[in-house]
């Protein structure tokens, strides 16, 4: 058991935990910060499995992914923040209709 | 160091778990940025400099600053109900989805060197020696300029929607000390801005972070000043926007009519033609994640002619 | 390199993306130009491969575990060329639907249809990451262009869907990455094997395309988004979008994942696009609104393309089934567009899109009632059209593999389309009121023209496979395996 | 194609009628249709006179192949009827003057009387049919000429008979040639061995048309409710058609039908007997001649039925129905001319052309009757079993019951007043009249075979037997002009026109009733409200779906969907 | 492509091209369009005339696409096809000239003849198909461009009844698809054949080839209106006078009968339907749907209805001569396609009459209509006649043949079905007729048309004293070279003569 497989699981907790906010919460805001904790579980489960190596540097490819990755994700919270606020702005609600909204 | 590791992982969990359950909204933006912090660490503890820097830079601070932006708009109803907690259902799935999850990581092989050894021989093709840019902008530089494409079209999209900017940003402060610490920050963050762009090249770092930083600094200058921008006008503004797509699809075209694949450039220009795409790409995407803090408006889409 | 039509298929809308954003004034310009290059960039792609068989590209010069690579076989064309039909009719469409030139449409759309293109002609799932999540702001971006509360609401369910399942997509890369170190889909075919962290990746990917290509029981999604969008972003989004996710789900299973676990998913996927069509059926015919009813019925068309995967997995259908499936989704996306077009016409004109209101309607647009009533044929499957091509195969195969409930499932969904269609049309023939609005020409003629191709598309088949068999793309493993 | 002479006498006897009934369809062509109507009988004469006995005209291209010729038979009833035709034609001229509707009266007139001669002149079994079956339709026109309510009723129970009619003998036609070919030439009895069925058939589609008993009842209201000319080639011409279909397909004359004869001639006996009784009891001239036809008919019926039971008796039998047929023909019909002539007032010269015909019937001697019967009762002698015993006694009766029944119609003459009106023109009537009378009375001395028997009749024995039913029937035609008609009803009950067709009427009219009050207490649909039943399945659906959208069920359903996949992988890659 | 075959091309086109023409010609044009509509209808004649005389000289037309690899459309010009078409260009013609004058002054005008015309085109095409695939493909098209027709009017009423047509053609339409898909799978390329093209097959899949029979027949059985798929066709009533002539005689109700035919004849073929005991059901089927038709008819009074019903009963004499299975029963089937077609035609002609000129829609409204129309009442008489079989008119020689075939195929229930039909035929038409002439009119009719010489319009009146006295020649002169029968025993001597 080494540092490698602690972060491993932590990845799988961190998506674990993240998958069931986003959908739990009806919050657009909370369904944000889920989908972001969401990702940074992928990403570190990716760079965790990469530096699975005894010795050396470990792999450079998943990490200039996980900064591909951390660049779409910044820019969906961007949009989705966007969008939540501009529906904000015109309906008062902070979840989608259906959803249970907090007041 | 397993301990410390440990420490670090549990935090995250801990974090991530209240920061999705806590009732108050600002507070989950805070604790999100302390969660962005811890994730630093771990990047640092897995020998991912870059990420940690990045992560540092957009995964916690932007995103931090994005988060906060928002939360201008929902702040009245920014309290959390006590609503019926997860139901068994959806905790028992989420569950299985680690279970699942954890169940096929463990059954990975011990030891994978992945495409280290592959990178690290053709590495010196590509004229920078940080194997990380070098996988971003030279061997899987499609993919980059595919992500530019996605910044561009993120304030693309913010500015379709055309949302009022954060109050506090339509009424900067007057605060004395604050512009007196941005007027003496600024030049500092665009210095390490260029500093981070060009250490990129071989050591960690590169056009993400420092755009971020630069917009770290943009956005300080809105705060006391929105004057400023102004000063720019905005078909400028959009072409700071492009301006990083705009090079690398030069880059793109250029390679393709001279003959060679697409982004294929080697040996002594290919450090200058990177350097070009990453300036270019810095500036952008500065501007860009200043544009999706501002939330879209007013200025830069005057002449938007909005068709709804 | 410079005949690399691959590579200026995702520069040249890219660069025009950026050009329409820069002179937003002369975005529609832009945009028809662009599209037009597209048309003539895809059939110059479609010649080269018609000599040269499979391509496939080195982008930058490096070779694919290190690099990302272009493929194009069969299917990339296919789609490609779909992607170019619809382009020039969107384009066209729009121009009159946005009455002002400068409208956001042209730069997003064009973002579009670069991350489609980019999608359709990548070989690396990682890239295919990045394309989707392009196209999926891109598509959150158009539906919300109205900025009416419903197209917010339903771009916002648009996006947390596209992200839930790009997320689960990119935790099945990240996870065959990690095993297999590699994200080329001919590496990780030779690669993978049954171990759990592929078949995890399996799943995951699977139902994040799946969420994204709206399957019955996860297309809640979709008739909102469809139905709240701006006509041609409609008709891209029913016609394009869904379909890029179920291209990346078709390479996958048919070219990633072990075979021999192919056949024990396969009844899964045929049993879920059979509800789909007979639940999506239901639906649209209890819908109210015109849209509405359009959206359902992609839901419906969804469901018969999944019914490849029972039949391909059958030795004897699988060339049935693929050419059946393909064909249907050719149909589907033309046919598809040029209802929503028409639909977008009549709301012009009525003012509102509840069928109630729809009375007379076909008198003031004799011209969209008939493109309506020629969409209509193709999406039933009636002969000769593009779609009856396509089921024809598809009944040929379940009949010859000896699933005759396919049958039955696609006979009924081709009743229940007439049925909703039907709903549309009639009170647009009823009792003719005074509607007296005017509607642009491209607006009248642009779903005509693709309706009618929807038709004649009918009679092109050995043609057009022609071109989808190059490189036989879509052999499942399991197929070859089991086959005679 | 030979067209010769023969062949043109033969086309134009049907096809000039059929000209004259076409132009009187066209308003303008009215006034030469009717004009040609009038003699176009002279066409059948001249046919039935001129042509030769091989000579045939085929026409291919028609129908089925129409095929017209005359032979020996056929130019017996061709004669009889052309006569008949033409005169009734002439005195229909008169009759109908002034009237509005004559022109219609006209065509229905030329139509039927082309039918009556093609049926005749029908060499095969479509072309008799086609003819018949035109004839048959068309008389219906003359049948509700009138339109009375009457005459309308007339035609309704004539029409559904006809229907009846046509569609048994089509039946009866098929069944008889079917497993042979399309068509066949006639005769048609001779070439094949007929089923039950096809026999059953013919003989009834035929036996309407001949006033079969109980298959009658059309006559007594039909010839009553036409005008006089139609009702007089209703009853003297057509009738005949039903007896020459008998003749034409039915294998009279063959071995192996004596249970066919037998019943022939029960029924013909039985017609005979209640064709007297019943008209006995009328008290409208016409219909008592109606009913006298139903009788009359029952004697060629026997006639018939003779022939079957006794196969070499056939030839003989064959002319003496034919002299029947040709007798009965021309003396009804100038009965029934009378009526018209009666109302405008009779002279005693006119007495004498009621009485001529009229004893004729009765079978006095010397007259055309005698000839017919005493041919009809030669051949009845020869009959096996004791039937020549039993019609020994049943014969002579019968000619005593007609005698009473023409003593009985004499009486209603002289009251008879209706049925004509005032514009008639009694110019063409009474010539037509008289020459038909005369007709009646002459022609069976020269025409053969007719000729034969009557030189045989001349024998003083013989006029002696033949005239002592006679005597009877002075006797008892003077009680009949005694008594008035209720003595008769007393003893014979009272018989409505139609007879039959009254109570069929009830029966019908009640099961009628019957079925619409049943089928009124069982509401027609007794299906749940579906409507409703529908829109809460609808509403049910779209709760369903909207419940599919919550993200709670969202993520169970995805997450299970991934975890089923996951499992069912794994269970594959396990095996 | 050679001469002969670009014939098949142009009949097609001759009504297609019009078709699209017209749906361009601005609504008030009018004098365009019955000029586009005339030529369009009087070329389609020539040609058919023309092809007529080839293939009477035993010449076989013949074109093929490629559709899909292993898929041809295939256009075949046989004696039966022409049958079929040679009663649907005649007819057309003068269901154009009725619909001219029908629609005088009312609205939608292009776009009623627009689809009147493709509905023909594809007519001409169920009639051209040369294998099952064809087939379906414009038996598909008829189903569609029928539609906008039926719903003309655009009342709620005529909608219910167009979704009611859909429902049913377009389920028929499904079952279709699947039991030519399945053949086609059993038997590869669905050429029509005579003597059938199932050969060995029938050995080897008998269980298979019945089920897909049913499935055809059910199919084909929707538009040809067999009890009880019948629904549709009382209810499209709604639909203007023209438009029922198309219905019931020159189109839709047609194909349905004509399909079944091939499908016996041309698909099966009749030894392989003998054995495989499927043309007895359907023979029986027929019959009862004769039956019911005209028991139904009978109930009826809406005169249109009424005529309905009665199509529903004379279309199965078409299918009952078909499944008798012999060459006389084929003659007898055959020929009522055509002689159906014209009665029924004229019927529906003058039904139009009465209702445009007179108002009258019902049976009970008809009294002394004969007298203030005669000249309709005269076609409509004919017209019933013949339908009741009453010689020598056109359906006295179909019924005919049909009784012969009948008991030579040794079904002497035949005859009794044919004697019930006529009585009842008989039973609904004659009171009709009855009233027309005989009843005194029962209130005043509505005034003249201003203007008109004759009792109608002329282009009214023309078209049903055409197709009567064609009725009454198809009869007459059924023996001639060029009578429906001399080409349907041509017909039947090509089906019967090689075994």
């Amino acid at each position: 058991m080494n540092a490698v497989w602690i972060y491993l699981c932590t990845g799988a907790g961190l998506i674990a935990l993240g998958v069931l906010a986003l959908v739990r919460e009806p919050h657009f805001f909370r369904k944000v910060l889920a989908f972001n904790i969401t990702g940074s579980g992928i990403f570190l489960l990716l760079v965790a499995a990469a530096s699975r190596v005894s010795d050396g540097p470990p792999d450079p490819v998943p990490h200039a992914m996980v900064l591909t990755g951390i660049v779409v994700s910044v820019s969906a919270t961007a949009v989705g923040l966007a969008l939540a606020k501009k529906y904000h702005h015109l309906t008062g609600h902070t979840a989608l209709p259906g959803e249970e909204d907090e007041e | 160091m397993i301990a410390f590791d440990f420490i670090v992982a549990a935090g995250m969990l801990l974090l991530a778990w209240h920061l999705l359950s806590c009732r108050d909204l600002f507070q989950s933006v805070v604790l999100f940025i302390s969660f962005g912090l811890l994730m630093a660490l771990a990047w640092v503890r897995l020998n991912a400099p870059d990420i940690a820097l990045a992560e540092a830079a957009i995964g916690s601070a932007m995103t931090g600053a994005l988060l906060l932006a928002a939360l201008d708009e929902f702040k009245p109803s920014a309290k959390r109900r006590n609503g019926p907690g997860p139901g068994i259902a959806s905790l028992l799935f989420c569950g299985a989805l680690g279970f699942v999850l954890a169940f096929a990581l463990l059954k990975l092989p011990p030891e994978a060197a992945g495409l280290r050894d592959a990178a690290a021989t053709e590495v010196s093709k590509t004229g920078v020696s940080n194997p990380v840019t070098a996988v971003l902008l030279s061997f899987r530089g499609y993919d980059t300029l595919l992500e530019i494409g996605v910044l561009l079209m993120a304030a693309l999209a913010v500015l379709s929607l055309g949302n009022r900017p954060p109050r506090f940003v339509l009424a900067p402060s007057r605060s004395l000390v604050l512009s007196a610490m941005v007027r003496f920050l600024l030049p500092i963050l665009v210095l390490a801005a260029g500093y981070l762009l060009w250490v990129g090249a071989d050591a960690p770092g590169g056009a993400f972070q420092a755009g971020s930083v630069l917009a770290g600094a943009f956005i300080l200058a809105a705060l006391v000043d929105t004057g400023w921008m102004s000063r720019v006008s905005d078909r400028q503004w959009r072409w700071i926007l492009a301006a990083g797509l705009g090079v690398f699809l030069a880059a793109g075209a250029g390679t393709m009519l001279s003959g060679v694949s697409l982004l294929e450039y080697r040996g002594a220009t290919s450090k200058r033609v990177i350097l070009a795409i990453e300036t270019a790409a810095a500036l952008s995407i500065g501007a860009t994640l200043l544009i999706l803090f501002l939330g879209g408006t007013g200025r830069m889409d005057t002449d938007g002619k909005d068709d709804s | 390199m410079m005949a690399s039509p691959e590579a200026w298929l995702v520069l040249c809308p890219l660069a025009a993306a950026a050009l329409a954003f820069l002179w937003r004034s002369r975005g529609a310009f832009i945009g028809i130009v662009s599209a037009l290059i597209n048309g003539a960039l895809v059939a110059w792609l479609i010649a080269l491969m018609r000599t040269e068989g499979v391509r496939r590209i080195e982008i930058g010069g490096w070779s694919a575990p290190l690099g990302i690579e272009f493929y194009a076989d069969g299917l990339s064309p296919w789609m490609l060329m779909l992607a170019a039909i619809l382009g020039v009719a969107t384009a066209v469409y729009a121009r009159g639907y946005f009455k002002d030139p400068g409208s956001w449409f042209w730069p997003i759309w064009l973002m579009l249809a670069a991350a489609i293109n980019a999608l359709f002609l990548t070989r690396d799932i990682f890239n295919a990451y990045v394309c989707l999540e392009l196209l999926g702001l891109s598509s959150v971006a158009l539906i919300a262009l109205s900025g009416n509360p419903d197209a917010l609401a339903a771009a916002l369910r648009y996006f947390f869907v596209s992200m839930l399942g790009s997320l689960f997509y990119l935790l099945g890369v990240s996870l065959l990455y990690s095993a297999h170190a590699t994200v080329d889909i001919d590496r990780l075919r030779s690669l993978v094997s049954e171990t759990p962290a592929t078949l995890a990746a399996a799943a995951f990917m699977t139902v994040g395309l799946l969420l994204k290509t709206a399957l019955f029981p996860l297309h809640f999604w979709l008739p909102p988004a469809h139905a709240n969008a701006p006509a041609p972003v409609s008709a891209l989004l029913s016609g394009l979008v869904v379909k890029a996710s179920l291209y990346l789900l078709l390479r996958l299973w048919f070219e990633v994942f072990p075979g021999a676990i192919f056949a024990s998913v396969a009844p899964l996927f045929g049993l879920l696009g059979a509800a789909a069509v007979v639940w999506g059926g239901i639906q649209a015919l209890l819908q109210e609104r015109v849209k509405l009813v359009v959206a359902y019925s992609t839901v419906v068309q969804v469901g018969y393309f999944f019914l490849l995967f029972p039949l391909a997995a059958h030795p004897l259908t699988a060339e049935l089934a693929r050419q059946g499936v393909i064909y249907l989704l050719l149909a589907h996306a033309i046919a598809k567009s040029a209802a929503f077009m028409a639909a977008g016409n009549f709301i012009r004109v009525v003012g509102s899109d509840r069928l109630e209101d729809m009375k007379g309607a076909g008198t003031a647009l004799p011209v969209s009632m008939f493109s309506l009533g020629l969409a209509g044929i193709s999406l039933m499957g009636l002969p000769p059209s593009a779609g009856f091509i396509g089921k024809w195969k598809l009944f040929s195969a379940s009949l010859t593999a000896g699933q005759w409930w396919w049958t039955v499932v696609l006979a009924a969904g081709g009743l229940l389309s007439a049925a909703y269609f039907f709903r549309i049309l009639s009170p647009a023939l009823a009792e003719p009121s005074r509607l007296g609005a005017k509607i642009p020409r491209t607006m009248k003629w642009t779903p005509m023209a693709l309706a009618l191709a929807g038709v004649l598309l009918g009679f092109l088949a050995p043609q057009l496979l022609e071109i989808f068999e190059i490189g036989a793309p879509l052999r499942p493993a399991a197929a070859m395996e089991g086959g005679p | 194609m030979n067209y010769s002479v023969d062949n043109v006498l033969l086309g134009s006897a049907v096809l000039l009628p059929l000209f004259f009934a076409v132009c009187g369809l066209l308003p303008r062509m009215r006034g030469v249709a009717a004009a040609g109507t009038t003699p176009a009988g002279a066409a059948g004469l001249a046919a039935a006179l001129c042509v030769s006995a091989e000579s045939t005209l085929d026409l291919p291209w028609t129908v089925l192949g129409l095929r017209l010729g005359l032979d020996e038979t056929g130019r017996t009833f061709l004669f009889f009827s052309a006569i008949l035709w033409l005169l009734a034609g002439l005195y229909g001229r008169g009759y109908f003057r002034g009237q509005e509707r004559a022109w219609l009266y006209h065509v229905f007139y030329a139509f039927a009387m082309a039918g009556n001669f093609g049926l005749i002149l029908a060499r095969d079994a479509v072309t008799f049919y086609v003819f018949f079956a035109l004839m048959s339709f068309a008389s219906y026109g003359l049948v509700v000429h009138n339109r009375t309510d009457f005459a309308l009723r007339a035609g309704r129970i004539y029409i559904v008979l006809v229907v009846a009619g046509e569609v048994a003998l089509f039946a009866g036609l098929v069944a008889l040639i079917g497993r042979t070919g399309i068509n066949v030439t006639l005769p048609a009895g001779e070439a094949m061995a007929a089923s039950p069925a096809a026999l059953a058939l013919l003989t009834a589609g035929f036996g309407i048309k001949a006033g079969m008993l109980s298959l009658h009842t059309w006559l007594p209201l039909a010839h009553p409710a036409a005008p006089v000319p139609a009702s007089a080639v209703l009853s003297g011409a057509m009738i005949k058609a039903g007896l020459l279909g008998w003749l034409r397909f039915l294998p009279v004359g063959q071995d192996g039908y004596a249970s066919w004869g037998t019943f022939f001639i029960i029924a013909g006996l039985a017609a005979a007997f209640y064709g007297v009784a019943a008209g006995l009891v009328q008290t409208d001239p016409k219909t008592i001649l109606a009913y006298s036809s139903i009788s009359q008919m029952g004697f060629m019926t026997l006639g018939v039925g003779a022939g079957w039971m006794a196969p070499e008796l056939w030839s003989a039998l064959l002319v003496a129905v034919t002299v029947y047929a040709l007798h009965h023909g021309l003396a009804k019909g100038a009965l029934f001319l009378s009526a018209g002539i009666a109302p405008g007032g009779m002279s005693r010269w006119s007495w004498a052309g009621v009485a001529v015909p009229a004893l004729a019937l009765a079978g006095a001697p010397l007259t055309s009757g005698a000839v017919a019967k005493s041919a009809l009762k030669y051949s009845a002698h020869e009959l096996p079993g004791s039937w020549p015993a039993v019609l020994g006694v049943l014969l002579p009766v019968a000619a005593i019951a007609t005698g009473l029944l023409m003593a009985r119609f004499v009486v209603a003459l002289r009251e008879y007043h209706s049925a004509s009106h005032g514009d008639a023109d009694r110019r063409w009537m009474v010539p037509a009249w008289a020459a038909l009378v005369l007709a009646s009375v002459a022609v069976i001395w020269f025409w053969e075979p007719g000729a034969g028997f009557a030189q045989g009749t001349l024998k003083a024995g013989k006029i002696f037997k033949a005239a002592w039913p006679l005597l009877v029937v002075a006797a008892a035609g003077l009680a009949v002009y005694r008594w008035p008609p209720e003595f008769l009803t007393r003893w014979i009950g009272r018989v409505p026109p139609g007879d039959l067709v009254v109570p069929a009427e009830a029966v019908l009219l009640f099961l009628r009733r019957t079925v619409a009050r049943a089928a009124g207490r069982f509401p027609r649909r007794a299906a749940p409200d579906l409507g409703n039943l529908v829109d809460r399945v609808a509403s049910r659906m779209l709760g369903l779906e909207k419940s599919l959208g919550v993200w709670r069920r969202v993520l169970i359903v995805l997450l299970g969907l991934a975890l089923l996949l996951f499992a069912l992988s794994m269970a594959a890659a396990a095996k | 492509m050679n001469l002969q075959e670009s014939y098949l091309y142009f009949i097609l086109l001759a009504s297609l091209l019009p078709a699209v023409i017209i749906f361009f010609i601005p609504e008030q044009r009018h004098r365009l369009r019955v000029f586009v509509n005339m030529a369009g209808t009087t070329i389609k004649l020539v040609l058919v005339f023309v092809l007529m005389a080839g293939v009477r000289q035993g010449k076989v037309y013949e074109s093929r696409i490629t559709l899909l690899p292993d898929m041809d459309l295939v256009l075949h010009a046989d004696a039966l096809s022409l049958l079929f078409i040679g009663l649907s260009a005649v007819l057309w013609f003068l269901t154009t000239l009725y619909a001219i004058g029908y629609l005088e002054n009312s609205p939608h005008r292009s776009r009623f003849f627009g689809f009147f015309s493709l509905c023909v085109s594809s007519t001409v095409g169920v009639a051209l198909s040369g294998n099952l695939v064809t087939f379906v493909i414009f038996y598909e098209a008829l189903t569609l461009s029928t539609y906008p027709l039926v719903v003309h009017r655009g009342t709620p009423e005529a909608m219910k009844a167009g979704a009611t047509y859909l429902a049913y053609t377009l389920g028929g339409g499904a079952v279709l698809l699947v039991a030519v898909v399945w053949l086609r799978i059993l038997a590869g390329p669905l050429d029509f054949q005579t003597g059938g093209m199932l050969g060995d097959l029938v050995q080897t899949y008998p269980l298979e080839l019945r089920c897909i029979f049913v499935l055809l027949i059910g199919a084909l059985g929707v538009k040809a209106a067999l009890v009880p798929l019948h629904g549709w066709l009382p209810k499209a009533m709604v639909a203007p006078a023209p438009v029922s002539a198309l219905l019931h005689a020159v189109a839709v109700v047609k194909a349905g009968a004509f399909g079944i035919v091939r499908v016996l004849y041309d698909v099966y073929g009749v030894d392989p339907a003998a054995q495989l005991g499927v043309s007895t059901g359907l023979a029986v089927l027929a019959a009862v749907t004769i039956l019911w038709g005209s028991l139904r008819a009978l109930a009826q009074d809406e005169l249109k209805k009424r005529l309905a019903y009665s199509t529903v009963s004379q279309v199965s004499y078409i299918i009952l001569g078909a499944a008798i299975l012999g060459p006389v029963a084929t003659i007898g089937g055959l020929v009522h396609l055509v002689h159906q077609g014209l009665m029924k035609i004229t019927l529906f002609f003058c039904a139009g009459n009465y209702a445009e000129t007179l108002g009258v829609h019902h049976i009970h409204g008809m009294d002394g209509a004969g007298r203030r129309m005669p000249l309709t009442t005269g076609a409509f008489t004919l017209g019933a006649l013949g339908m009741i079989g009453v010689p020598p008119l056109a359906g006295f020689v179909s019924k005919w043949y049909l009784g012969i075939g009948g008991l030579r195929a040794g079904q002497e229930w035949v005859v009794a079905v044919l004697v019930a039909s006529s009585v009842l035929n008989a039973c609904y038409f004659l009171p009709i007729l009855y009233r027309a002439w005989f009843r005194e009119q029962a209130a005043a009719w509505p005034e003249e048309h201003a203007g008109s010489r004759f009792e109608a319009h002329w282009m009214l009146l023309t078209p049903p004293l055409v197709t009567a006295a064609l009725c009454i020649a198809a009869g007459v002169c059924a023996g001639s070279d060029w009578s429906p029968l001399e080409w349907v025993k041509m017909i039947t001597e090509r089906e019967y003569a090689p075994r």
